[in-house]
């Protein structure tokens, strides 16, 4: 019941994002858009500053998964629809794993158009170890989306909600941008320094396990009203 | 009651001001190996951080505790207009 | 504990009144002469400021599972009051930092710390502040949050950035310098009791005038 | 199914919710047995949404409490809501999707095989040639519709409706009145929230004026439903209408 139920709610945000792909298309934009902003802050002659790439790339996913969010949970706000989910029979957490697969999935799409586009204008050798660069991604993915989709999802009801979900949720995952760029960072050197990006993604996994239980753990006390 | 309990608070944080001047360096020693004499410019520009540390420590709290004295004397001065409202009704 | 209040009140101010003369008289620093004292006043500013951090973790743990009202106040109070041991620390670590690495700020693995913990829970003051009816269990939520956070910021921070003394100094404290060390941070947790005291009074005035409001709709 | 819940009776016992400093509910207590059509009256903000609310489990009473025979709600856990169906203000329904996805997406969530009863609930509710159309495309009547048929498909013992007819016209309404009456005389528990007096005048079997969140009157429906209404609630009763839809 409980994985129908999470799978159920994925379903359905799939079927409605792919009526416009809204959410999509916006979150990708914003991330090209992110990406050249910092590339005009970057690149001095020409040369890009030295891997300023892993940092561009972390902040472009940090910020635009945040515009995902606030989209994403505006849809379930408008209709109050969130309730209904609420009413289903399958307990509650079910229904944040839902909505945090379906937000894996958006950055996910996301991140595959950026890191192509850094690695092309920041000359940044993102694909040297091409496992260890999707570990880090998965890890931080993960880590931002479930801190994240369960702070949006309690800001549903609460006022002056879309300027209160990054005050709230950067200086949660900052531990995760840290070990995203560090990691990354690891890996674009002349030649790229294993050990360290996989102790980063050490961490990164540690911090996924504590806080993905953390979340689904609060979820059903911060919807009930 | 609350104003005098502040009272207690205020009068003993004001004896703070007595030992600002009270910076005499004794001698020492340990892993922070302390030296018994120390050149006067090395230490002068350092004193007046010194001063400013524990004075801004002192003053955060002080404002602090305003802050909250402040805010309590609102609410009981809304509950006491509140209660006058009370029995009319 | 109300009557607990006035002596507790007095003890600590009398011990910050006695702190400047402890550290006086506490030796010198044989590198970084008179600025290391800033120590005796900066450190125990975290000391204060995990407590605090831990005090408003517990309470919004047990405010947002059981609803209690007196868990929620001494969660708002220790989150405050863990902002301003926070600023006190952000203050004088800099000043310190001034004489010994010549620098204002640096990203320090410890400041960075602390600074990430400090925007943590202003973030919780401002959630309360504008976040309308029910903010009070999203608070909790970034009480918790923030409170398991902490060994993550630690890492990774750590990690990413350090040249601060080592904490391994607090041990190797000599007995002259430790007597102070400890003065202080005795003297900085009963400050922290006596405002958690003062703000959670506040707080219970606070929930008295909205019964009193709800009363008199009645 | 997490086993079949089942209940014959809904207590509200000495019920107050507040928020902040606005007091929505204040010790209301009523019981509510099947075959019941509870008509919850009174004028817009008395408190009656917050009172479905909190019967929907969807929020917590600040005190008092809510049993559904005999139990509390903590203790039937995540399958009450198997038996709890809720018609809101909002009508809960997603403007992207047409009539038939949404009725299919609650169908499952709720673990029914959606085929034959999405069929069912979209003929009763007059939508089976729309069945394919996005529900933005649709009216207010019509969405009022196909919110009521959704929050029926699982079959609930409790039914819970916040002003369920606005936005109807006549013929609708007598459609919706006759649901009602059909629902309660197979055994389910309607409440049912709303200002407008004449629509609930020969449909409640009992009825519990709210006024500023406090209980004014609990009793059996009787023919004088209207004066009674207007005596207690005062003058304005009528200056309650919602601004457009409505009688």
């Amino acid at each position: 019941m409980f994985f129908r139920t999470a799978w159920l709610v994925l379903r359905k945000d799939v079927a409605i994002e792919a009526k416009s792909w809204e959410v999509l298309t916006t979150t990708l934009f914003f991330a090209v858009s992110c990406v050249l902003i910092f590339a005009f802050a970057f690149v001095k002659e020409g040369r890009p500053v030295e891997d300023a790439a892993a940092g561009i790339l972390w902040i472009a996913i940090a910020f635009s998964g945040t515009l995902a969010l606030g989209r994403t949970f505006e849809r379930e706000r408008y209709g109050e629809t969130l309730r209904a989910l609420l009413l289903a029979p399958a307990p509650r957490p079910a229904l944040y794993v839902g909505k945090l697969m379906g937000m894996l999935a958006l950055l996910g799409l996301a991140e595959m158009l950026l890191v192509p586009m850094v690695a092309l204008m920041f000359q940044a050798s993102l694909f040297s170890r091409p496992l260890l660069l999707v570990g880090l991604l998965a890890g931080g993915t993960i880590g931002f989306c479930a801190v994240g989709t369960l702070f949006a999802a309690m800001l549903v009801r609460a006022r002056s909600r879309d300027v209160l979900l990054p005050i709230l949720l950067y200086p949660i995952i900052i531990p995760v941008i840290i070990a995203g760029v560090r990691g990354t960072a690891a890996l674009l050197g002349a030649e790229p320094d294993e050990p360290t990006a996989i102790m980063w993604i050490g961490i990164l996994g540690a911090f996924d396990v504590v806080f993905v239980t953390l979340a689904l753990w609060t979820f059903e006390p911060l919807m009930t009203e | 009651m609350s104003l005098r309990r502040l009272l207690i608070a205020l009068t003993t944080f004001v004896l703070l001001s007595a030992p600002a001047f009270a910076l005499q360096p004794p001698p020492g020693q340990s892993e922070f190996v302390p030296v018994d004499s120390v050149p006067l410019s090395d230490q002068l520009p350092a004193a007046p951080l010194l001063v400013t540390a524990y004075a801004f420590v002192w003053i955060a709290a002080m404002v602090y505790v305003w802050s909250i004295w402040r805010r309590l004397n609102k609410v009981e001065d809304e509950m006491r207009a509140l209660a006058q409202k009370m029995p009319r009704r | 504990m109300r009557k607990a209040f006035g002596p507790l009140a007095a003890i600590t101010g009398l011990m910050f009144a006695g702190a400047p003369f402890m550290v006086a008289r506490a030796p010198y620093e044989s590198s970084m002469g008179l600025v290391q004292k800033i120590f005796y006043f900066h450190v125990p500013s975290w000391f204060a400021m995990f407590t605090a951090i831990g005090v408003c973790g517990v309470a919004s743990l047990f405010h947002l599972f059981k609803t209690s009202p007196r868990a929620d106040r001494i969660a708002e109070a220790a989150g405050e009051i863990a902002v301003l041991f926070g600023l006190m620390g952000l203050v004088t670590g800099p000043l310190w930092g001034r004489k010994a690495w010549g620098v204002w700020w640096i990203w320090d693995a410890k400041l960075t710390i602390a600074l990430l913990l400090e925007m943590t829970f202003i973030s919780g003051i401002l959630v309360r502040k504008y976040g309308g009816p029910g903010s009070d269990k999203l608070a909790a939520a970034v009480g918790i949050f923030g409170l398991a956070v902490v060994p993550f910021v630690y890492q990774a921070v750590n990690i990413w950035r350090t040249i601060h003394p080592l904490t391994s100094v607090v041990p190797t404290l000599p007995a002259t310098m430790g007597g102070p060390f400890w003065f202080c941070v005795a003297a900085y947790m009963l400050l922290l009791v006596v405002l958690l005291m003062m703000r959670v009074n506040l707080g219970k005035r606070q929930a008295a005038l909205d019964e009193l409001y709800l009363a008199y709709e009645d | 199914m997490s086993g079949r819940v089942d209940f014959d009776s809904v207590q509200v016992i000495d019920v107050s919710r507040h928020f902040g400093r606005r007091r929505a509910l204040a010790n209301i207590s009523l019981t509510a047995h099947p075959g019941d059509i509870v008509g919850l009256l009174g004028p817009n903000g008395a408190g009656k949404s917050t009172l479905i609310t909190m019967l929907a489990t969807l929020a917590a009473p600040s005190k008092g409490e809510i049993r559904y025979g005999g139990q509390p709600a903590s203790a039937l856990g995540p399958a009450l809501r198997t038996r709890i169906g809720l018609l809101a203000h909002e009508l809960h329904l997603y403007p992207e999707l047409s009539a038939r996805q949404n009725l299919t997406f609650f169908a499952e969530l709720y673990g029914l095989d959606p085929r034959a009863l999405v069929d069912e609930a979209l003929e009763s509710a007059g939508l089976a040639d729309r069945g394919d159309e996005a529900v933005s495309g649709f009216s207010r009547g019509m969405r009022q519709r196909l919110a009521l048929e959704r929050s029926l498909l699982h079959g609930p013992r409790l039914v819970l409706f916040d002003e369920p007819f606005t936005g109807l016209d006549d013929r609708a309404v007598s459609i919706v009145a006759d649901r009602l009456r059909r629902l309660a005389s197979s055994g389910a528990i309607v409440m049912l929230a709303t200002h407008d007096l004449d629509l609930a005048d020969g449909l409640v079997t009992r009825v519990a004026l709210i006024r500023d969140g406090r209980l004014l009157s609990d009793e059996p429906a009787s023919p004088g439903l209207r004066a009674r209404y207007r005596a207690i609630v005062g003058g304005n009763a009528v200056a309650g209408r919602p601004d457009g839809g409505g009688h």
